[in-house]
């Protein structure tokens, strides 16, 4: 079942240069990507820096305007919403920031933080706000007295779990996870994780979960969109990703990931080694004149590649 | 045997917090060979990067304590004066940091900055040591070495910026290379390209490389050896292959459950309880591991744990391990 | 269950209160306070005014304690009314500024864009206007000069900075996520503004407005000085110390325009060091995080 | 480079049109006109001729033509005629404005020459004593108005000591192009410029010092020390050359406060330049000369940012436009 559609989006700047500042050319953040979520899943977008994936997860949620193409959302185009209607659909989109110092405001005490979502949509009581927001705080593993406390009395993780009952105060239908861990040590990663997939099953939940770090991506997502300058590489599910990648950039990807055993360093090696050297010889077949990526072909129910 | 380049003894680094010496290296003894990558690997907080940056006594002096030894070549380096470890710096040590783009000066052209530190360690003409420059440039894997000698940080890649940093580092031939998280601020493809130079550089300058690094795939990919750092002190120390098939201490096990592995995936992660204590709240005697693993009896920590070589060249901290189990069901190997 | 006391005006209160240079300037500045407004509603301003010739630039005495000048008139009464305007004026320049400086940098700096563009071009051009010579040519032209309008020429150069200032700062704050999660919250933009950037601002407002009130009172006494100040008919700090214009008063007569400079300087100090411990209060709690 | 200078130009363009629109308003807006003040010097002018004379100079035309007027005279380096000297306002600033420049030079040589090293050892040595000493000196310098600090150096080292003259920019008996003459000129400008100075260096010493602290923890420092650079070279060589990059950037906003600064230091002083006609101009309604100072003071701020610009593009090869 189709809960949101991203039709050719595309998210352009301006690049100003010479004698009267005219607008040269564009950086082109977002360049034409399509891909669909299905209710309850998640959907991994992965790609290295620079490559648009966080960009594309702002333009959804709003924080980034689209220079192009679509956002259907319950059949609206939230891009062409304005800012007044898009407050409908805040409840039911929202996000999980990388960095959970700067996202928590260090002046408001965590009920404020938590609170404020739902003084924006619902009027409750002190009491009730302060009931609801209690029941959240317990639910993300903290201790009901840790409303009263500021951001900077908690550490990383447990930041990170106040922006997750922030971002669950409206009962969200699909959330944003922009790097939700990479600003976390391995340990509390492993807790944030566990927890994302316990509150998925629980308040059924579609991610769209963006990271750069490939082995987290294989265990939180069912499908997988490999994004390169802006466009989609390759999509498919994450057997079909990790298991039968079709795209050289994909496989490169893929096989520069440190394999966890140490035995397997030689033969990881040549692998490697074999891969470069496919990505030279083959790259005319793989990207076109201006070094971009072709549009995605189907090559299956599932998988989807960009190949000429 | 190989021989030995940097033997580390007993070193404590403390640091001034509010006029109390804090320490957050605490008794470490370790030693690199030459043509070997030892890796240093623990979370942040745990001291790995206090410990490399006091071997060529990077720390601010006035509010840092070094205590022990560390030898090289000889000479204990703790207790030499700033202008003797002049001579050694960069010379015999290289040092690689995390963050190439600001371990760079942004108003020096890459080629100055590499030949800077011939200008106090060599005796070269200006002819010289701009092609023994070139020569660096090309040997790290810099295309068109003539052009990118006169660029300025902010023009190169990340990569190619970190490739710079490493070739300031191998300028001299140092029998020693210091790699400070070389590839944490790298993308994970480019990180295959500089590991896989460090380890060419590695075995061409019979280097020994001390590794240190948060990324277990890292380790796995790089080291020889590994020591496994807890709240200041080793808790373990194994060739790679040991560590990675039969991890003992505690820590390490609960390390390599908590990642999400590529070769064996899970539904769930291993989740270690707590956190790393803060550097003033480290506890400072017994089991510093004990209070994570709190299912484990108090009975079956020592009261003085101490580093145990428990099979040929595989040491342990602490008795816990032979008692410790993970209470949801074990390790999924 | 403890609650942290986390106010930044609490904050830097506390980091005043230890130092103790800032204790001293605080408790000097508020004595000289109380004791000037106190005085100056005793006072009457008419009497201290009115030309006496009989006692012309005489010397300090029993009558007069600091002496009189060319017009037989007090200069105690006179340092007292002088002062109070001073202060008064400065402080008023600096609440104007701080307003319209506040409202302007936080709109530029949080919409950005065509706004940003206009605003920080019109600050542009009024920063490199010659500040001083086009406030005298004003006071000069000005018809109908009285103190308001005094105030009102003055803050319409000197808000500029302050725009610029806190337009900075909130385009540093904008980035972060917190403002974003905000967005993505459905809070209203001048909710936004007020409710989360502003009060992450307010050490650096606070800061800025103490060393601002400092600056005008400088400024005010200096124009006051080269006669483009307050009108005659307000007595100044400034008026008194112009009396040294003339070199026989600077030479001979210190008791006409010294006590003037020495009390500006004190006032301008305690200010000064008031506000350098709160910058340094609020530059330690930016590294705290 | 010539481009990015060439543009600097072209963005100071629109600046410089408001920036006369504004002047040529203001002087507008002052009361009387040019023959107001011609008036008061000829009593015996009567009103016909007054009127003739106001059509004859074209002051009945509409703004925008005697804008434009104004603005092609300016623009041809006439800057109208003084009523109360008697002469072309070029002529009556020629003189003055020497003097203004040498005072300026003074001022910013002698803030520059105490500024700089005293930022340094500040920084250098954070918490030391000599940096406690620095950063008190800042304080109080930065608390202290210009007019009443060189007020007391007047009254102090003029007056009191006697060992600076008091007034004047030149002993009137030497003549001028001799040894003494210059020596003379030397002598007059040390105490207003040397007041100048020490009041003005505090914004230098501040931002040197924390930008040196600043610099001190970066990690291209530690880089510099793990290459086994000796301490005082990795002040040279890194430290310094990061740290003065700002305050290159100060060097064309010193302008603003200089020409402030001259009103008064050039008043307490009585030193003949720009600031002192100025305030005599304004007191004698002398509009033309006023608007003349006015717009030469834009105009040296304007080439001061200029400056400013010019030089950060080229010691900071992140800021190469083009």
């Amino acid at each position: 079942m189709t809960f949101l559609r991203v039709n050719q989006l595309k998210v352009h700047y301006p690049v100003r240069g010479g004698f009267f500042r005219k607008v040269i050319g564009h950086v082109k953040a977002v360049d034409g990507i399509s891909f669909e979520l299905k209710k309850g899943e998640t959907y991994g977008l992965v790609g290295e820096s620079g490559c648009g994936k966080t960009t594309t997860g702002r333009t959804i949620i709003g924080l980034v305007k689209a220079t192009a193409g679509e956002i259907l959302f319950d059949g609206k185009d939230l891009t062409k919403l304005s800012r007044r209607e898009f407050v409908q659909y805040r409840k039911d989109i929202q996000m999980i920031f990388q960095d959970p110092y700067s996202s928590l405001n260090p002046r408001k005490r965590v009920l404020d933080i938590v609170a404020e979502p739902l003084r924006n949509f619902e009027k409750l009581s002190p009491q009730e706000e302060k009931r609801k927001v209690q029941g959240l705080i317990e639910k993300v593993g903290l201790h009901s007295d840790s409303v009263y406390k500021y951001p900077h009395e908690f550490s990383g993780g447990q930041r990170q779990r106040i922006g997750i009952a922030r971002a669950l105060t409206l009962n969200p239908k699909l959330i944003i996870a922009d790097e939700p861990v990479s600003a976390l040590d391995v340990s509390v990663q492993a807790q944030v994780l566990n927890f994302m997939k316990d509150i998925q099953k629980e308040f059924q939940l579609t991610y769209l979960f963006i990271s750069h770090d490939l082995g987290i991506i294989r265990h939180m997502c069912d499908r997988i969109g490999i994004m390169y300058r802006g466009q989609f590489v390759e999509e498919g599910t994450k057997d079909e990703i990790f298991h039968d990648p079709k795209h050289i950039y994909t496989k490169r990807l893929l096989a520069s990931i440190p394999n966890a055993d140490p035995l397997r360093r030689q033969e990881q090696q040549k692998l490697r080694q074999q891969i470069e050297k496919d990505y030279e010889q083959l790259y005319s077949r793989y990207f076109d004149a201006e070094g971009r990526v072709y549009p995605l072909k189907r090559i299956s129910e599932t998988h989807s590649v960009a190949i000429p | 045997m190989k021989r030995s380049v940097l033997q580390i003894e007993s070193l404590r680094v403390s640091f001034r917090i509010q006029d109390e010496y804090y320490a957050a290296v605490d008794d470490v003894s370790l030693t690199v060979h030459e043509n070997e990558v030892l890796a240093i690997v623990g979370e942040s907080g745990c001291g790995k990067s206090a410990l490399a940056l006091s071997i060529i006594g990077l720390h601010p002096p006035e509010r840092t304590k070094l205590e022990g030894a560390v030898v090289f070549k000889g000479k204990n380096l703790l207790t030499q004066s700033v202008q003797a470890l002049n001579q050694i710096r960069g010379k015999d040590i290289g040092m690689i940091f995390q963050d190439p783009l600001t371990a760079l000066n942004p108003l020096m052209t890459v080629g100055k900055q590499i030949e800077e530190s011939m200008d106090y360690h060599t005796t070269l003409s200006t002819a010289e040591k701009r092609n023994r420059t070139l020569e660096l440039l090309e040997h790290v894997g810099i295309p068109n070495p003539s052009q990118t000698y006169d660029r300025y940080p902010h023009e190169l890649s990340g990569g190619m910026r970190q490739r710079i940093v490493i070739a300031i580092a191998i300028t001299c031939n140092p029998a020693l290379l210091i790699a400070d998280e070389p590839t944490t601020a790298l993308d994970v493809t480019i990180q295959a390209q500089i590991i896989r130079l460090l380890k060419n550089l590695q075995q061409q300058l019979n280097t020994g490389i001390l590794l240190i690094t948060h990324d277990l795939g890292v380790v796995a990919e790089m080291a020889d050896r590994v020591a496994v750092m807890y709240a200041g002190e080793i808790v373990e120390l194994a060739d790679v292959h040991t560590l990675f098939t039969r991890p003992l201490h505690p820590y390490t096990r609960s390390l390599l459950q908590s990642i999400p592995s590529l070769q064996t995936p899970k539904e769930t992660l291993h989740v270690i309880q707590g956190i790393v204590p803060p550097l003033t709240k480290l506890p400072r005697t017994g089991c510093r591991f004990r209070s994570r693993i709190s299912w484990i009896h108090e009975s079956k920590h020592e009261p003085h744990p101490i580093l145990r070589e428990v099979e040929p060249n595989h040491w342990v901290r602490c008795t816990c391990y032979q008692h410790f189990y993970f209470p949801d069901g074990g390790e999924k190997a | 269950m403890k609650k942290t006391e986390y106010s930044p005006f609490s904050v830097l209160w506390r980091e005043v209160v230890k130092d103790k240079l800032a204790l001293s300037s605080l408790l000097l500045l508020s004595l000289i306070l109380f004791i000037v407004y106190g005085a100056s509603i005793v006072l009457d301003q008419e009497e201290i005014v009115k030309v006496d010739l009989l006692s012309i630039y005489s010397p300090p005495s029993a009558e007069h304690w600091l002496g009189t000048d060319y017009g037989g008139r007090d200069i105690l009464g006179q340092l007292i009314i002088g002062a109070r305007n001073s202060f008064t004026i400065g402080l008023a320049i600096t609440l104007l500024t701080g307003l319209i400086g506040l409202t302007i940098g936080l709109i530029a700096g949080y919409f950005g864009g065509v706004i940003d563009n206009i605003i920080m071009r019109i600050i542009d051009f009024i920063l490199i206007l010659p500040f001083l010579m086009l406030v005298i040519v004003f006071v000069a032209i000005v018809p109908k000069y009285n103190v308001f309008t005094f105030i009102l020429i003055m803050s319409a150069f000197l808000w500029t900075g302050k725009a610029r200032l806190i337009r900075a700062k909130v385009l540093a704050e904008r980035e972060l996520d917190y403002v974003s999660a905000s967005k993505t919250l459905g809070t209203p933009d001048w909710k936004i503004i007020v409710r989360e950037i502003l009060p992450n601002l307010s050490s650096i407002i606070i800061v800025n407005l103490t060393l601002n009130l400092a600056g005008n009172i400088g400024i005010e006494s200096g124009l006051s000085y080269l006669g483009f100040g307050l009108p005659e008919s307000t007595p100044s700090l400034g008026t008194l110390v112009s009396y040294a214009t003339n070199p026989d008063v600077l030479q001979n007569k210190w008791w006409v325009w010294l006590p003037a400079s020495v009390l500006i300087l004190v006032m301008m100090l305690c200010i000064n060091f008031i506000g350098q411990a709160l910058k340094r209060a609020a530059d330690a709690r930016q590294r705290l995080g | 480079m010539v481009k990015f200078i060439l543009r600097r130009i072209m963005m100071m363009i629109p600046q410089l049109f408001v920036l006369s629109v504004l002047i040529f308003l203001l002087a507008k807006a002052m009361p009387g006109d040019a023959l107001t003040g011609q008036l008061a010097n000829n009593p015996k002018m009567d009103a016909q001729t007054l009127a003739e004379m106001r059509e004859k100079l074209g002051l009945n035309d509409p703004l925008y033509v005697q804008y434009t007027r104004w603005i092609k005279n300016l623009l041809h380096g006439d800057l109208g005629l003084s009523y109360v000297h008697q002469q072309p306002v070029t002529d009556l600033l020629a003189g003055r404005m020497w003097n203004t420049i040498l005072l300026s030079l003074c001022i910013l040589v002698l803030t520059y020459a105490i500024a700089v090293p005293l930022g340094v050892i500040s920084g250098r040595w954070q918490d030391s004593w000599a940096d406690k000493l620095i950063v008190g000196y800042s304080y109080v310098s930065f608390a202290t108005p210009l007019f009443i600090f060189a007020l007391i150096m007047l009254f102090l080292f003029g007056f009191k000591l006697g060992w600076f003259p008091t007034g004047g920019s030149v002993d009137i008996q030497l003549e001028e192009g001799t040894f003494d003459y210059y020596i003379s000129k030397l002598n007059h400008l040390l105490l207003p410029s040397l007041s100048g100075a020490l009041i003005s260096t505090v914004g230098i010493i501040q931002y040197l010092r924390s930008e040196i602290i600043d610099t001190k923890v970066k990690d291209f420092v530690r880089t510099a020390r793990a290459k086994g650079v000796p301490e005082a070279k990795i002040y040279s060589r890194h430290i310094l050359r990061n740290s003065f990059l700002p305050i290159a950037a100060f060097l064309g906003y010193e302008i603003t406060g200089l020409i402030g600064g001259s009103v008064f230091l050039e008043s307490i002083f009585s030193y003949p330049g720009i600031g002192q006609l100025f305030l005599q101009s304004i007191m004698q309604r002398d509009y033309s000369v006023v608007t003349a100072l006015v717009m030469i003071s834009g105009l040296a701020t304007l080439i001061g940012t200029l400056l400013s610009d010019i030089i950060l593009s080229v010691v900071d090869p992140r800021i190469r436009i083009d």
